[in-house]
């Protein structure tokens, strides 16, 4: 492949969209409330948009005449490099908004910045994405403000969800070969850059919320170099039953 | 008020309803037609809500991204479905979660269709071709019904579900386009969605309560087995197209009248769904109990963060 | 294929061990005793070991040169035909117990009669299988008593399996078309002879457990007809997902 | 007792483990004695119970009914292996209660490989060869540690260890004898677990505590760097058979010394990770006390049961 760093780099970022669209997906119907059902779709539907159009993009750079569902559907568990975060459980709702918020602060950063990219394709994609994300995040920083600050249990639930997913957000930062190489081109974002203020934009939520910021110093990472979770392999199982049990069909 | 005002009140009432004028919350109702109203609408409200069970299931398995937010988008729909519905059901001054309670207790009902089970994915197809064609053909009609936000509420879901129908049949197309196992699927699917369809459309007339006073008031416009003829002269075209065989050997067009002479339903089976006894009842109840259940805190938290905001505001202005 | 109805016949007995004993493989390590955990895996294994024989009888009845794997793992759901009773989830474990003596007495009965076919594989996978599945009944059989009859909370637990699980028990003794021509050549176990006795064993350990025997009269059926419960689509996603996803490899 | 008659004690007791005589729980043993065996009996119970959830991951996935199968054995040979060290630890006066409460509350560690997820079916492969191999070698000596139900034990679970170790290796051998994507999910094992498996055979001499008195006790008879070049010397020709690459670039054969020279092991990683920070610490901890709370209604249960039953055989006796 020619490209194989602009490759690597969209499929990374299109893998966070799809894991966290899944999670979002297998809630429907169950959540606590019929409008956080209808947001929580909403979302999960934003990210599966996005998820086509990098998958779309990235399968016309492979040039393999693959498809943006070959690209989804069809990898291994090793080849997925989205980050540990998303892929994380259900657990409770607090789990649930605690992983969403994590994720959407890092999202609109991340987007905000991918506006400037000189890839004209990814610059559109975070164009029509970051209305989207600033919706999500609003959404879920609400929540995380409401459980938060609502009663003695659901303080208690949202801390101990931000406590076990705060490991997980130090990895969304990290540069792989393929992030520096896209870098240094002016089509990724530097990404190391944003640490800073997606900690402290989290941490004035938090206090607001009246949580307690995390103080470890220790992180779990591995979800970009396709080392996953136990979890993990269980979400490919139902995603990709289908396509695996059914190969080369339309749909 | 004494009889004779009360009296008069519904002859007032009734002529309004003839007249095709709409009745709004606020205006002057009989009893029962506020408790019909509730009924009828809360039902349909939980329907929309139990129905995104069985097709939620297929979320996380859809067969491709573009089948995935399809699906996703009709759930999320659906949601909004139930939310309207309830919303017209809270302006008749009964709250959701009293509705809820009523729906999990097992006092109110949902449609019966929502307790199989999605056993593969043809029947995504299969429910938006056949579950939603009959719905559609219930709720037509009401897009007239007398009660104004009823009457609202059908419009838009109507407009969407004629949406799904068109998705679901399209579904089923590329099922019937596409290899022996796809076909065998949709036949499959077709096989047992059939009759439970034909079932949603109601009990046949002779056994149908509620039919007259329905009528007047235009929550009912024609019989059931008017609704389920005129669904199975229209679907049994679509099966001819798909190349699909419907699961009924009297199936026969009948040249004299016009339409489609279909074999005897299995009433015993629609009964005992109706009473709690299908397949999936238990599932979809449990299903729906703990999901409430387990919010049960989320919702005390939003409750209890909404009144302490409302109580910094005051504060605040003081 | 000549022995069709023999084939359909015993696949139809190895599903039901297949799915049970993939049930009680995801409790693995999660049981709430080391001991439980040691007889589940033990019953599991026991069940897994049949079901190997079975199939690899069956595809030699198949003469397709498919192995005991290819039966296993490469069928589709509606090719699955074990009872419903087997695919019920793990909620807790008294409905692990619970679907396992529902089971267990029924298949006792069965294996004591399969001991006369007159197919010499069956009777000698009978023989063998009716030690190990006397064990598993005395197991579960045990497990429904301490729980019935242990605390309030636990006889509450096992009374709400028992009832909900109840539902299944009848489709046990459902006659399929491959079931009815084997018992006419005398080499398939007419359960319907066998129902009588079924519920009067487990009705007289229900009482002595002190629970109450569900008196329903309406009982759900499917999976003799490939017909399941949704929970089966995600039983076949795990237990499928290695075959499926590397197809024509040894292991 | 008088320090004096203490001392006297102490020198006979030496005296007997010197002489390669078993110490029986009946046995009078210095406090200390007790402790350590209590708390490597104890760390090594837990290390088989917390070690059944990795692989247990892979049991509804096994790629074949014979792996299913071997998995299932091996994972209740591991429960059983922990059964007898709980109950060898009973004999020194500590219930199987306390010991978990110990586990849970983090006060009692456990071998921190089980602290790394097993990503893909080659992991049971990896672990049955390298970390049943490393096992191995900690534990072959112990067979002939001075405690009599610490060294009976590890026999028995030396025994199956090295079955297990086999089947591990025979999983390997398959897979790189099989397609490229086979050979590649065994590369990317070793190169995942090499590591982790030098790590537990424990901190290098200089940093190790409790090795001197170990010794002494038969606890410990080699050192764990000895151990480590064992475990390596051992390892890299089976890597060879294999046709597998040690992701240890300064791996070589030393002609010199006759074994091999290996690379500088990450120590802070494993020190992270015996102080709770590995990749799956919190969520082995979760299974564990999720499976010890949700269980407890269920030994209550059998608790109330017994003693009901003896009741009631008390009554029939009299």
């Amino acid at each position: 492949m020619k490209n194989n760093n602009l490759y690597n780099y969209i499929i990374s970022i299109a893998d966070n969209s799809l894991i966290l669209a899944q999670r979002l997906g297998e809630l429907c119907g169950h959540g606590p409330t019929l409008e956080t059902d209808i947001a929580g779709t909403n979302i999960s539907l934003d990210l599966i948009g996005q998820t086509r159009n990098y998958y779309q993009y990235a399968a016309k750079i492979q040039g393999e005449g693959k498809t943006e569902d070959d690209l989804a559907f069809l990898r291994l568990e090793r080849e997925y490099k989205n980050v540990l975060l998303v892929e994380q459980p259900n657990d409770h709702f607090g789990f649930v908004m605690g992983r969403q918020y994590l994720f959407d602060v890092f999202h609109l950063l991340f987007m905000t910045e991918m506006l400037n990219s000189k890839d004209e394709t990814l610059a559109a994609i975070a164009k029509k994405g970051i209305k989207e994300v600033s919706y999500h995040k609003r959404f879920s920083g609400d929540w995380v403000k409401r459980l938060g600050d609502g009663t003695e249990e659901s303080n208690a639930k949202m801390q101990e969800a931000i406590d076990d997913l705060w490991v997980y957000t130090d990895e969304l930062f990290d540069l792989t070969e393929a992030d520096k190489a896209m870098i240094a081109d002016g089509i990724g974002v530097d990404t190391s850059k944003l640490k800073e203020l997606y900690y402290a934009e989290i941490s004035e939520l938090l206090k607001e919320a009246n949580l307690t910021v995390p103080e470890g110093k220790y992180f779990t990472r591995g979800g970009k170099k396709g080392i996953h979770s136990e979890h993990m392999g269980y979400i490919l199982s139902d995603l990709q039953y289908m396509q695996r049990t059914y190969p080369n069909m339309e749909w | 008020m004494s009889n004779e005002q009360i009296k008069n009140l519904e002859e007032i009432f009734e002529a309004r309803i003839a007249r095709d004028e709409k009745i709004e919350p606020k205006d002057w109702m009989p009893e029962k037609y506020r408790k019909t109203h509730i009924r009828q609408m809360s039902q349909h409200a939980h329907s929309e809500i139990v129905g995104m069970l069985p097709e939620g299931n297929w979320i996380t398995r859809a067969p491709s991204l573009r089948r995935k937010a399809a699906l996703l988008a009709k759930v999320q729909d659906e949601a909004g479905h139930g939310l309207y519905l309830y919303s017209a059901c809270e302006t008749l001054g009964v709250s959701r979660d009293e509705l809820y309670e009523q729906l999990h207790s097992g006092k109110a009902k949902y449609s019966s269709i929502f307790n199989y089970p999605t056993v593969t994915w043809a029947d995504m197809g299969a429910i938006g071709w056949l579950v939603d064609g009959a719905a559609i053909i219930n709720q037509v009609p009401l897009c007239n019904t007398s009660f104004g936000p009823y009457a609202r509420a059908m419009v838009r879901v109507c407009k969407e579900e004629s949406f799904h129908q068109r998705q679901g049949f399209e579904i089923m197309l590329k099922l019937c386009n596409g290899s022996q196992e796809q076909k065998d699927m949709a036949q499959d699917a077709l096989n047992r969605w059939w009759w439970p369809s034909l079932m949603m459309l109601g009990p046949t007339d002779a056994e149908s309560i509620h039919t007259e006073q329905s009528m007047k008031w235009k929550l009912k416009r024609k019989s059931n087995d008017d609704l389920r003829q005129q669904f199975i002269d229209q679907t049994v075209p679509q099966a001819e197209l798909l190349g699909l065989t419907i699961p009924d050997p009297d199936l026969k067009w009948n040249e004299e009248k016009g339409v489609y002479d279909f074999g005897e339903i299995n009433w015993d089976e629609f009964w005992q769904v109706v009473k709690g006894h299908g397949p999936c009842n238990k599932k979809r109840m449990k299903d729906r109990v703990n999901a409430w259940e387990n919010g049960e805190w989320v919702r005390d938290a939003a409750m209890a963060y909404a009144d302490k905001k409302e109580a910094r505001k005051l504060k605040e202005a003081i």
